[in-house]
């Protein structure tokens, strides 16, 4: 059983049997991770790979994570691709728009640093952290589908030390 | 039309507007005087021997004495290529628009007049292109140009 | 009654679309001055993905800046390779050798089918059919493999060098790619099967976005686009570059120029792309792969201009060179951003729902637009 | 025996003996039942929309050549129950332009309407909340208050894609209204009846169930349900593709949730009431009555979740064209010939 391995669960013996208890933080964080809705934004050529890796042979269905198109309704911002100086305002309205709890992957060399386009470029923006407060670096250029899924499967690992008592 | 037509034309044409270039990407390649640049341009798509239909390619560059804005025409009729360059001064650097003649030109126009600042006379769309709409750093693409961020790779050895 | 219905007051208003959306494939903006449903005028904003790739060129070698043209265009990398390579093979005069020819069309036309599979997945789902992205999506993997085995990267190859290709196509890759082209043409049967056959699809594209061919021309419109409207240019064809006047191959025209033939040119250059790579694999000489070039590499001053058929119209590269190792001026001509001029043109007075079909028909990239 | 209605009737009538018994007056009784139905026709839709939305993943990656939801449970069973978790945690954004009143209460009309019609479905032989007399008539008049629900979240979310969007929607489920009630009256024509319950009686085997006799009806009314749930390829009011969203664009959290579940609610709505009206309701042998009704109806849910995932989006004039040109039309003469020859 999935979830057993990945909630952890008490069992209390009872007289006459037993009962299965939990905690709540567990079962909420459990909730947050496993359906993690992306907005679907993708800025240059690591979009092209957030497809891929949401398409047939990585499937990200697999881990509940399908996209939304409305940030309204998503919960997980996927930095894909080189960020502008001209996009920067955009993207921060973007995340902005975002219900809480959100989080950020930033994909990509480009995201982290600037990537190849740290030196010689004038409108390209040194990292994504500038702009937003960033979980999950995910390097590479671009980085492969399941590098991607590694940096989800980290973020999933955060997720799941969230304590209720921390909700701001 | 063989490159030597074109230049026979031309050069019989425009003697004293234009002058042989040796070096351009399509062959044959000329230097115009900017003024009579939309006069050469219309000819070249109009006549019939000639009807440059295509404008492929514009490119600004930014030498030490001077910029040069590069045209490279083509034409699907007769299958044949040139190149025109127009030189113009390194202060306030002025040409006409070839929009009227090219729609396509619309944009490359844009894009030199905003990273070079060569200003295009009769542009009916002078608007920033690609740059952020609070861009105030002046022409990135000239040679001399540098920004608040901006770093240049050190070589290294 | 018509006096009672002019007298309803009506107000058009302006729609953002964008920079954020799902079918502007990426960070294009388009501002509509829309009347209910219909588009009365349309601006495009470009620029939200300007990387400045002429100014890096400036201060890097000729090797060094092959990579960034990967990322010119990362739905078909090889080709803005091939541009670039061909464009300094030009200027310095340095002869390919045969196999290396071979090995870059193979890869590039790979690449060009992997490039047109990107596009059908994301027009149909422009459409509203969802299954035929994933259906293309499955096939593309099969190919990134192929180019993944011989390069190592499965989407910015970084394959080509001055004069040749970085590594030799590896002993498995041969009888692979030609099950590939076994395995793959009833594979585009099937996409027509789900797309081409449908009632709802044909009444979406066809007389939809007409786009004529003086337009197509006056603005600079290369590539499927302008095929779509019949005219028969096709540089592989035209002028042939590289070895392509080896391989017999059809260019595919469109008669009507709509969406529909845009789309159908596109779908039967995929067939005709499979058979030069069948040729090419069959004709596959043995030999070097590459021309000895110098660890510093100075090609003499001059300019050229190289341009390829890249599965976006024209691709070039115009190179002002002034001796130095690094080049002093590279302008890119890319097919996106000419073809991007006339949307605005050809979208006017048509429906919201068609302006997203007209635009995913025309197949643009935004990093080739924004460069 | 197996069958519900039957043992819901005997739980009933226990329980009025109880009443009686113990002396408490009967209104009560009628009062408590009423809370038990409605709270099992919320714990049935909610069951019913989790376990579709998880299906239609699941259908959805198994045509697309992938799995669908795997991690969360058992082939990702537990899916939509961490969705629906997940949802009402997250932050209830209200956007600052928004009209209030219209924002806070358009998804819950829309629940309710999709809540409501599921009174007059009967779910098995006896298992009917209440057995109106003019049914399928009180059907066709509740499921139409989605669309002020629709409306009004496009208008009050004060964005110009929910407006776009919820226009559409008004124009789209009005005009397919007309085509999906005279599909309907051919039925009711050859049933004489208006009540649901009634309507499946008549349907005494398989040979006479109502799709052999009422083909372009059947055709008709399914076309029209689809387009009236805002399902591909009629699905222009939230069109991803040009509308981002469509008139929920600005709803997040819980709000989103109860337009999800109005969705499936009224897919499942539907299906029920093709299986009522066409293939005979619950009847079939072997098997409990109610058995054969989820049959009946989830495979219809299947059809369209099919069609979701193999068609293209019309156009929104070609979408109201096919509905006054060709359905309507259609229906009529469906209508007249069924009159001729009953």
């Amino acid at each position: 059983m999935g979830v057993m391995n990945k909630v952890p669960v008490y069992v209390e013996k009872l007289p006459g049997g037993a009962i299965i208890t939990t905690k709540l933080d567990d079962v909420l964080n459990y909730a947050r991770l496993s359906s993690m809705w992306y907005l679907l934004f993708g800025l240059a050529c690591c979009a092209v790979e957030l497809m891929a890796t949401g398409a047939s042979r990585y499937d990200f269905d697999r881990f509940g994570m399908i996209f939304r198109a409305s940030p309204r309704q998503s919960d997980l911002m996927i930095v894909a691709g080189t960020l502008t100086k001209k996009m920067a305002p955009r993207l921060r309205r973007l995340y902005d728009q975002m219900p809480e709890p959100k989080y950020v992957i930033a994909m990509g060399g480009c995201t982290i640093t600037g990537g190849p386009f740290y030196y010689d470029s004038y409108s390209v923006e040194k990292g994504v952290e500038h702009i937003l407060p960033v979980d999950v670096y995910v390097p590479g250029c671009p980085p492969r589908p399941e590098s991607l899924m590694e940096g989800c499967i980290k973020l999933q690992e955060k997720i799941k030390k969230q304590k209720i008592k921390d909700w701001a | 039309m063989s490159p030597e037509d074109i230049k026979e034309i031309l050069t019989e044409k425009y003697s004293d507007k234009l002058k042989e270039d040796k070096i351009a990407g399509f062959e044959p390649s000329f230097i115009i005087e900017k003024d009579s640049l939309l006069e050469i341009c219309r000819y070249l798509k109009e006549s019939n021997g000639l009807s440059f239909d295509l404008l492929s390619c514009m490119c600004g560059a930014d030498y030490e004495d001077r910029f040069e804005v590069i045209y490279l025409l083509f034409s699907f009729s007769n299958k044949h290529k040139l190149s025109l360059k127009v030189q113009l001064p390194k202060e306030s650097p002025e040409v006409e628009s070839v929009t009227s003649v090219w729609q396509g030109a619309n944009w490359h126009e844009r894009e030199i007049a905003e990273l070079f600042g060569i200003k295009f006379k009769n542009h009916p769309d002078p608007r920033p292109i690609l740059l952020p709409e609070d861009w105030d750093e002046g022409y990135p693409l000239r040679k001399d140009w540098s920004g608040k961020d901006f770093k240049r790779m050190p070589d290294f050895k | 009654m018509s006096q009672e219905i002019s007298e309803i007051y009506t107000e058009e208003f302006f729609v953002n679309m964008g920079p954020q959306h799902p079918s502007t494939h990426g960070v294009l903006r388009l501002l509509l001055r829309m009347d209910g449903e219909v588009v009365m005028d349309m601006v495009p904003h470009i620029g939200y993905l300007h990387r400045s790739l002429e100014k890096i060129a400036e201060n890097r070698t000729y090797l060094q800046y092959i990579p960034f043209t990967d990322r010119i265009d990362y739905v078909s990398s090889m080709f803005c390779n091939q541009s670039f390579c061909m464009a300094v093979e030009k200027l310095a005069n340095i002869p390919v050798p045969e196999r290396a020819e071979y090995i870059r069309i193979i890869m590039v036309e790979l690449n060009r089918i992997a490039s047109h599979l990107i596009w059908l997945g994301t027009f149909s789902l422009d459409l509203g059919a969802i299954t035929p992205f994933l259906y293309c999506f499955r096939e593309r993997e099969k190919i990134l493999d192929l180019l993944e085995m011989t390069c190592g990267q499965r989407m910015t190859f970084n394959y080509m060098r001055v004069g040749g290709v970085s590594r030799d196509i590896t002993a498995e890759f041969i009888p692979l790619a030609k099950d590939f082209v076994k395995y793959f043409l009833p594979r585009v049967d099937e996409y027509e099967d789900i797309l081409t056959n449908n009632p709802i699809f044909l009444s979406r594209t066809k007389g939809i976005g007409l786009l004529d061919q003086k337009t197509a021309i006056d603005n600079g419109v290369t590539g499927p686009s302008l095929r779509a409207t019949g005219l028969k240019w096709d540089l592989r064809k035209d002028e042939p570059y590289s070895i392509y006047d080896r391989f017999e191959f059809d260019i595919p025209t469109g008669k009507n120029s709509d969406v529909w033939d845009r789309y159908m040119v596109r779908i039967k250059e995929m067939r005709e792309s499979l058979k030069i790579v069948q040729q090419a694999l069959d004709g596959l000489p043995e030999g070097p792969i590459k021309t000895k070039t110098p660890a510093v590499f100075k090609p003499p001053a001059g300019e050229v201009y190289s341009r390829i058929e890249a599965p976006r119209g024209e691709m070039g590269f115009y190179i002002v060179s002034d001796g130095s190792p690094k080049p002093y001026r590279v302008k890119i001509r890319t097919g996106s951003f000419s073809n991007l001029t006339v949307l605005s043109l050809i979208s006017r007075g048509w429906k919201i729902a068609d302006l997203v079909a007209i635009f995913g028909s025309l197949d643009v990239v935004l990093p080739e637009v924004d460069r | 025996m197996l069958e519900l209605g039957q043992l819901l009737r005997n739980i009933y009538l226990w329980a009025e003996n109880l009443f009686n018994n113990l002396g408490i007056p009967l209104f009560l009784l009628q009062f408590l039942s009423m809370l038990v139905v409605a709270g099992i026709i919320l714990a049935f839709i909610s069951l019913s929309v989790l376990f579709m939305v998880w299906w239609e993943r699941k259908v959805s990656g198994h045509m697309q050549s992938r799995f669908g939801p795997m991690r969360t449970g058992w082939h990702g069973w537990l899916q939509t129950v961490m969705d629906a978790i997940k949802l009402i945690l997250k932050e209830d954004t209200t956007p600052g332009t928004a009209d209030k009143g219209g924002y806070y209460i358009a998804p819950i009309i829309v629940f309710v309407a999709a809540f409501m019609a599921y009174i007059c479905i009967p779910f098995g032989k006896g298992l009917i909340v209440k057995d109106l007399n003019i049914g399928i008539l009180y059907i066709l008049a509740i499921t139409t208050f989605t669309v002020i629900g629709l409306l009004t979240a496009g208008w009050s979310s004060n964005n110009k894609y929910s407006i776009l969007g919820g226009f559409r929607s008004a124009a789209q489920i009005i005009s397919y209204e007309v085509p999906l009630a005279l599909s309907i009256l051919g039925v009711v024509l050859l049933a004489e009846s208006l009540s649901m319950q009634t309507i499946v009686n008549s349907q005494k085997n398989v040979w006479e169930w109502y799709i052999w006799r009422q083909p372009v009806g059947f055709f008709i009314y399914l076309v029209a349900a689809i387009a009236e749930i805002n399902r591909v390829p009629f699905d222009i009011p939230e069109a991803e593709q040009e509308l981002v969203a469509g008139y929920n664009v600005e709803y997040s959290g819980m709000k989103f949730a109860m337009f999800f579940f109005a969705e499936y609610a009224n897919l499942f709505l539907v299906s029920a009431i093709a299986t009522t009206l066409f293939l005979g309701g619950w009847k079939g042998p072997f098997l409990p009555s109610w058995v054969w009704f989820f049959i009946k109806s989830f495979f219809l849910v299947f059809v369209i979740m099919w069609f979701r995932w193999t068609f293209p989006r019309l156009r929104v004039d070609q979408l109201m064209g096919f509905a006054w040109k060709f359905l309507l039309p259609l229906a009529f003469l469906n209508l007249i010939l069924t009159g001729l020859l009953a």
